[in-house]
């Protein structure tokens, strides 16, 4: 145990000292400055350790001139003032290093004080137990505040300060005055005493006013909403190592003895109070940062907004009816929020600072500057945002679940927040990805590294403090997956070694996870995930291509995440895996062309997982299995996520650009295997939601016509698509649509249907994706009027393609027909008449783009730069005549896979397995029908080997013609487009169905951004940056909050 | 009774006084009504039965505080526009 | 009474001037106002009437202080709030006068480039 | 507009700072934590004046602060000045004779005077704080007679730190040999009303005073040189 005066003592020597040494040998300075902050540091880790450990059972009480507590001073040092001192030094250690890097202002001694001083009076803060000791350190820690704002000199900074000054003077008055009202009203001015005495029924009738007083100036202080454009303008004007340091540790000491002051002054109304301010500046904030150009404001606006969040917890900590067990979680809530955005925001600040300019746009390419760059900035944003698997995740995980004990509207609230966050902090991602310059950044990262790291560090911890208090269990063998996926990071100096890896790391993955491949849902899906990750992976195999060195842990993620997610017993279990699949999927799309669409999918991913967990946060009981009552809107809200991933109408706008551009290597697995975790989501809802529900047969209506409606708008887009791997990307939509459709007819035969074509789909549509690559990779170019007659330098390809697309236009004798068949036999079966028009009309429409796929890239004259082009490489090729293979085998024997699909289904007993026989010569057999697929495949290639021979007999007749070799009566072709077959295919159908086409959806959601963005340009004007306007908007709060709180 | 009384007429000065100081527009007598202010509270805390109080108020309050509002003045500008 | 009433109106003196002048040497007067009153409030608030000052040097006063003397603790904390009221005074001083070698004026229209 | 929408705010103000504050009736008796200061000072700390036992003793951590607080106050305003392009508005000459022939003779005796004060801190009112203004103002005498004139600035921070040094030593001393910072039982109490009495309070008020002293001189002597030729 280390006496925390000496923190105090020794601290303020090493000031006077410095002051000393500045006069005589001011280049000497520092080794007085950095020694004291390493001690410091060190001293408050060691009562931090010995608190954690339980060797110091007590908090440290320090008695100032051996007087006890009401009579003299006196520290009180607990777990949190120990942990929070510790963040503090820590927080001043990172930001001293990276401002004496980049040079101190001179003369160095003079900041050196006023820094030391700054961080002094930040753990004073903390550690005092004395209510006018505690204005003292306040205003230690204001000078030392107005000094280093200024510290640049630069106008901004300059008026920043004043503006502090002023507001800052109005708080500590208030502060002042309340301290000395408590002092005449109850005799004391000790917090414990006084404590004491209000909980020993101590009462007057203006303690209440008095309170408050003291409460408004530390919320001044605290930043809450209105009244916080001061600490914006500080954000946006300071130095950024201040801000660092202000935002990192001063602030977090403000709101300890916020919380500690409102606790021992003990109002019923106060927890109102900091519900409303901190949910208010919470939502508030994030909200207004939307179209924030200025990147330290909007990081001003972020903490300004993560400080009301944690206010709106202390405001639950105070609340009288929190149950015990809710208590202990946003406790653990508020320490990882704490931790969480002190490091991330001292991390983004400093990253700020080497950053030339001010302006969202003077970041542009500044990831590609720096990998040391891109990991922290990429850390940072992650853990700010509270996504997984950073500590802010769980923080956001616990605090949801205790609100939701609370309200559910309180629930609501947080999560609308999270999701504003996510909308601007990834806005500010895609601007930063953006460019291809390389921006020109400063090379003083290693402050922000560490903080980055320490972020890393900190998952395990956070991860066990949130699984204690929700009693949370993740898959051990999952986990131990993920950590290893992310160690091939550091092989990232070889691709080939990544790739070789990878290759291990997923058979690794299969044997360990082999136990759990049982004939059910979950290992059904399992077995998907494994067998079709591990044919993926190999077809990317690196060659030359130039691949991310993040690229491989990133696909491992998802792949091992899928895995987590599909072994899942419990709601909180499956959010988790969700979420770390959302967010690496979400990095390997931005790592491709497409960073707005990587945006884009950001947002609505996070709010379909947001509505998940609102949803989960009101279950009773976190296992999947046990969902008692549910009202409808629960089962919505579980299943949005699910209908986000499956990009179902109205929330597919996500999907053409962030299929079409992501990485090809990445887009055979998005399609192939994670859109069918959108499927298994839903699956479970039916089964374990849905089916409690009253009015269970309207919704599975609804989500009939979603999944239908899906299947034929996409489809009819895919039509006129003219890139190819969008029009592959609206057609794995439309497919996803169906299976959808058979899963809401929750019938034995719908989700066969269903499930046969999850397994089915992956085959065709990961072929078609992996050869997309392969010729992308070749032409280098997905724009279909660049291509064409491809088959004669890509026979393999063409031959796979065109199988492929048999199968996925549903028409025998290919694995494709059994899916439709199955579907309209189930559809029929279960009497949704016009559903079943819609679909087949859609599936008749699917022809259309079928034919486009063959048509514009295969078939026709190749183009002159085509020439040249070779076959797909030979993985690649590998990888096509694997998924190959089960196309034609299922073609003929589909029972290879029915019969395990009626295996999984035996075992869910909702449903029942589904009424079909087989037999040798109908073939599979229905109550509507049969079908012999083993006859259709032999008849079918019968007369397919038929006309090839009569083909090759009468091609002598055919003369191949080069693709400028044609004239018109006088006309001449004025480029190669317009002789393409593919350009301009299905124009004329196009202008018929123009209405049917426009893009609504995208439009309406695309209204709805900008209005909010607009309300939040008009909201973020009471910043009017007048500094009379800001006193008066503190002392018009303050008595707001005296009116309307004294009772 | 007169002392009562005196002090009365004190506060009423002082108010006085800081009405001036807010509204002249002439920055330097601003700050030496605001040093006489302090000066005022000193003889106030004096019958107040706080003469340390007096002391400081007029040493650092009336002294020191007016004399480098007196420089700031000096170094920037004498009147408010 | 008369004590607190003035020394509250010192106070809304001073932070009307916050409030409401448009030259940033008149806020940092107001600022310096408000302190005289809250100050002059606080010794208000510890007064006794007909007690001496908390200051022990005649005999007599040694034995039952409590009931001849005022409360010397407002006192004390005066005394800290004063030193501390000029150590503000002065940082403001100094960043206004940065202010104004940057700008040249002391309006506060000038310094409104932080918003929103 | 503006002006009456502040008036309206502040009358709502006072109104609530009169509620509270009448609550407590003016000029009566009550006593709280003090009654212990004031029953027991003289016992525990011999200092005569009670306001300095709290100040230096009961609440000497809160000085320590204070003194922090004036220290920083003192570096802020030394760095931000150190580059201020400010105006140079005073002479550049000496003043008249009779001021420089008063500060001359008066300059000495204030700073006597000042020592005085804070030695006699614990005995008469005043202290440390105010000796060590009338010791800057000693040197603002100086400073506005003579246009050369300069305090030693290394002397100056030197003074002040090693002062501020002395008064975190004396808290360790108390540490150290009386179990707790600050702690007044490390040296004889003495006799009350004497000046070598009350422990370190004395010492602790003479470190203050030469803080002070020093870092209000070192103010004002930046302010006052605050300039660069703008010319």
């Amino acid at each position: 145990m280390v006496n925390p005066i000496l923190i105090i003592g020794i601290t303020l020597g090493s000031a006077f000292l410095i002051g000393i040494v500045q006069a005589f040998r001011p280049r000497w300075t520092g080794w007085i400055f950095y020694p004291t902050l390493v001690f410091d540091f060190l001293a408050s880790a060691v009562n931090l350790y010995g608190f954690l450990s339980g060797s110091i059972g007590k908090p440290i009480m320090v008695k100032i001139g051996g007087f006890p507590p009401p009579v003299g001073i006196n520290l009180l040092v607990g777990k949190a003032e120990a942990a929070l001192g510790t963040l503090i030094f820590a927080v001043a250690l990172l930001g001293a290093y990276h401002w004496g890097r980049r040079g101190f202002p001179q003369p160095q001694g003079k900041i050196m004080v006023l820094f030391l001083l700054l961080a002094l009076g930040a753990a004073g803060i903390s550690f005092t137990g004395d209510f006018f000791n505690l204005f003292v350190f306040v205003e230690i820690t204001s000078i030392a505040s107005y000094g280093l704002v200024a510290s640049s000199r630069r106008e901004e900074a300059l008026e920043a300060a004043f503006k502090y000054m002023v507001v800052g003077s109005i708080s500590s008055t208030f502060i002042l005055l309340g301290v000395v009202f408590l002092y005449k009203a109850t005799g004391s001015l000790n917090m414990l005493d006084i404590g004491g005495k209000i909980a020993g029924g101590f009462s007057s009738q203006v303690l209440g006013l008095i309170s408050l007083l003291i409460l408004a100036g530390l919320l001044v202080e605290l930043e809450v909403f209105p009244i916080n454009g001061w600490a914006l303008d500080i954000y946006q004007g300071a130095d950024p190592v201040v801000v660092a340091l202000l935002a990192g540790a001063a602030v977090k000491a403000f709101y300890l003895v916020y919380l500690k002051t409102a606790s021992y002054l003990a109002l019923p109304s106060f927890f109102k109070l900091s519900l409303i301010f901190g949910g208010g500046t919470y939502l508030v904030s994030q909200f207004f940062a939307w179209r924030q150009e200025n990147a330290r404001r909007l990081l001003g606006y972020s903490s300004v907004g993560q400080l009301g969040l944690l206010i709106l917890a202390g405001g639950l900590l105070l609340s009288p009816s929190l149950p015990a067990s809710s208590r202990a979680m946003v406790l653990a809530a508020v320490v990882l929020l704490i931790l969480n955005h002190s490091f991330s925001k001292s991390s983004l600040f400093l990253l700020a600072d080497n950053v030339k300019g001010e302006k969202l746009e003077d970041w542009k390419g500044v990831l590609s500057s720096s990998p040391v760059f891109r990991f922290s900035f990429t850390t940072s944003v992650f853990s700010v945002a509270g996504l997984p698997p950073f500590p802010g995740f769980w923080a956001k995980l616990l605090l949801v679940m205790a609100a939701a004990r609370f309200s559910p509207w309180l629930v609501a609230l947080i999560l609308a927040g999270a999701l504003a966050e996510v909308v601007y902090y990834f806005r500010f991602f895609y601007l930063v990805s953006l460019g291809d310059k390389k921006a020109e950044v400063g090379n003083n990262l290693l402050a922000p590294l560490v903080a980055s790291l320490f972020l890393v560090g900190a998952v395990p911890l956070a991860y066990k403090m949130a699984a204690d208090k929700l009693s949370l269990t993740l898959p051990g063998g999952v986990l131990v997956l993920l950590g290893l996926s992310l160690l091939v990071y550091l092989l990232g100096f070889s691709r080939l070694l990544q790739w070789l890896a990878s290759l291990g790391l997923v058979a690794y993955g299969a044997y360990l996870l082999l136990p759990f491949l049982k004939a059910d849902l979950s290992g059904f899906f399992l077995g998907l995930i494994l067998a079709g990750a591990a044919v993926l992976l190999l077809a990317t195999y690196p060659g030359a291509k130039n691949l991310s060195s993040s690229f491989y842990p990133a696909y491992l993620v998802v792949v091992f995440s899928m895995a987590g997610l599909v072994l899942s017993t419990t709601w909180f279990s499956l959010f988790v895996f969700w979420e770390i699949m959302s967010w690496a999927s979400f990095l390997l799309i931005n790592m491709g062309r497409g960073k707005k669409a990587a945006w884009i999918y950001a947002v609505l991913s996070a709010a379909g997982a947001y509505a998940m967990l609102g949803g989960i946060s009101l279950l009773p009981s976190p296992y999947i299995s046990s969902v008692k009552s549910p009202g409808p809107w629960l089962a919505l809200l579980l299943s949005l996520g699910f209908l986000v991933k499956m990009a179902t109408v109205p929330l597919h706008i996500w999907a053409r650009d962030a299929y079409g551009e992501s990485p090809d290597d990445f887009t055979p697995l998005l399609s192939g295997i994670m859109s069918k975790m959108g499927v298994f989501g839903s699956a479970l809802v039916f089964l374990y939601v849905v089916i409690n529900l009253s009015s269970r047969s309207s919704f599975n209506y609804l989500l009939g016509w979603a999944g239908v409606l899906t299947a034929f708008f996409m489809t009819l887009l895919a039509v006129f698509q003219e890139d190819l791997k969008k029009l592959l990307a609206y057609s794995s939509v439309a497919q996803v649509g169906y299976i959808l459709l058979g899963l809401a007819l929750f019938t034995p035969l719908g989700w066969t249907a269903a499930l046969y074509h999850t397994v089915n789909h992956f085959f065709f549509k990961g072929l078609l994706f992996v050869a997309a690559a392969g010729i992308v990779y070749r032409v280098g170019t997905s724009y279909l009027p660049h291509m064409g007659g491809l088959i004669r330098r890509m026979p393999l390809t063409f031959f796979a393609s065109l199988l492929a697309v048999i199968a996925l236009a549903g028409v025998p004798p290919l694995s494709g027909f059994a899916g439709k068949w199955l579907l309209y036999t189930a559809l029929i079966e279960k009497g949704w008449i016009f559903i079943a028009v819609v679909a087949f009309l859609a599936s008749t429409l699917a022809f259309l783009y079928s034919f486009k796929i063959l048509h514009a890239v295969f078939l026709g004259q190749l183009q002159e730069e085509n020439c040249e082009v070779r076959e797909v490489p030979i993985p690649v090729a590998v990888v096509e005549i694997i998924l190959l293979i089960p196309l034609v085998v299922l073609g003929a024997f589909p029972r290879l896979i029915l019969d395990p699909i009626t295996r999984v289904l035996g075992k869910v007993t909702a449903l029942g397995i589904p009424d079909l026989k087989y037999t040798k010569t109908l073939g599979v057999v229905s109550r509507l029908g049969h079908w012999n697929a083993l006859f259709l495949m032999v008849f079918f290639a019968g007369a397919f080997i038929l006309a090839l021979i009569f083909f090759a007999l009468t091609s002598a007749r055919v003369k191949l013609v080069g693709q400028m070799d044609v004239g018109y009566s006088g006309e001449v072709p004025r480029s190669p487009e317009d002789l393409h077959f593919g350009y301009g295919m299905y124009d004329h159908f196009r202008r018929a169905v123009k209405w049917l086409i426009y893009p609504l959806a995208t439009r309406v959601w695309r209204g709805i951004y900008e209005a909010l963005g607009a309300v939040a340009e008009m909201g973020r004007r009471i910043y009017t940056g007048d500094t009379n306007t800001y006193a008066a908007y503190v002392i018009g709060i303050s008595l707001l909050i005296l009116l309307i709180f004294k009772g | 009774m007169i002392l009562e009384y005196f002090m009365l007429f004190l506060l009423f000065l002082m108010l006085a006084l800081g009405i001036y100081a807010v509204e002249t527009r002439d920055l330097l007598a601003s700050v030496l009504a605001a040093g006489f202010i302090s000066l005022v509270a000193s003889i106030v805390y004096l019958y107040l039965q706080a003469p340390d109080v007096a002391m400081t108020e007029a040493a650092i309050g009336a002294g020191l505080t007016t004399l480098i509002f007196i420089i700031a003045v000096r170094k920037t500008e004498r009147y408010e526009k | 009474m008369a004590f607190f009433v003035s020394s509250i109106l010192l106070i809304l003196i001073g932070l009307y001037a916050v409030l409401v002048k448009r030259n940033i040497m008149k806020i940092v007067i107001g600022l310096s106002l408000m302190d005289t009153g809250v100050n002059l409030l606080i010794i208000s608030l510890g007064f006794i009437r007909g007690r001496t000052a908390p200051i022990i040097n005649t005999r007599d006063l040694l034995v039952n202080t409590s009931s001849k003397v005022v409360d010397p603790l407002p006192q004390a904390l005066v005394l800290t709030a004063i030193v501390i009221g000029v150590a503000v005074t002065a940082v403001a001083l100094s960043i206004v006068m940065l202010m104004y070698s940057k700008k040249k004026t002391l309006e506060i229209d000038e310094y409104k480039e932080l918003k929103w | 507009m503006r002006k009456w929408f502040a008036l309206a705010l502040l009358i709502v103000l006072g109104f609530f700072l009169a509620e509270i504050a009448s609550s407590f009736p003016f000029g009566q008796e009550k006593w709280g934590v003090s009654k212990h200061y004031v029953d027991r000072g003289i016992e525990e700390n011999r200092g005569a004046n009670l306001v300095t036992s709290i100040v230096v003793n009961y609440r000497g951590f809160d000085t320590l602060g204070e003194v922090t607080v004036l220290f920083l106050a003192a570096t802020a305003l030394a760095f931000l000045l150190s580059t201020c392009r400010c105006r140079r508005k005073y002479r550049r000459w000496d003043a008249s004779l009779i001021l420089k022939t008063a500060s001359e003779t008066l300059y000495p005796l204030l700073i006597l005077f000042g020592a005085y004060i804070f030695i006699h801190g614990h005995l008469t009112p005043g202290g440390g704080f105010q000796g060590g203004t009338v010791i800057a103002s000693a040197v603002m005498l100086m400073l506005l007679s003579y246009f050369s004139f300069h305090p030693n600035h290394r002397a100056l921070s030197t003074t002040e730190g090693l002062a501020g040094l002395a008064f975190v030593l004396i808290g360790f001393a108390g540490l150290v040999w009386g179990g707790s910072f600050l702690a007044n039982n490390i040296l004889p109490l003495g006799q009350w009303n004497r000046l070598f009495s009350a422990g370190v309070i004395p010492l602790i008020y003479v470190a203050v005073g030469f803080k002070v002293g020093a870092e209000l001189s070192g103010l004002i002597t930046d302010m006052l040189k605050a300039t660069k030729e703008e010319e």
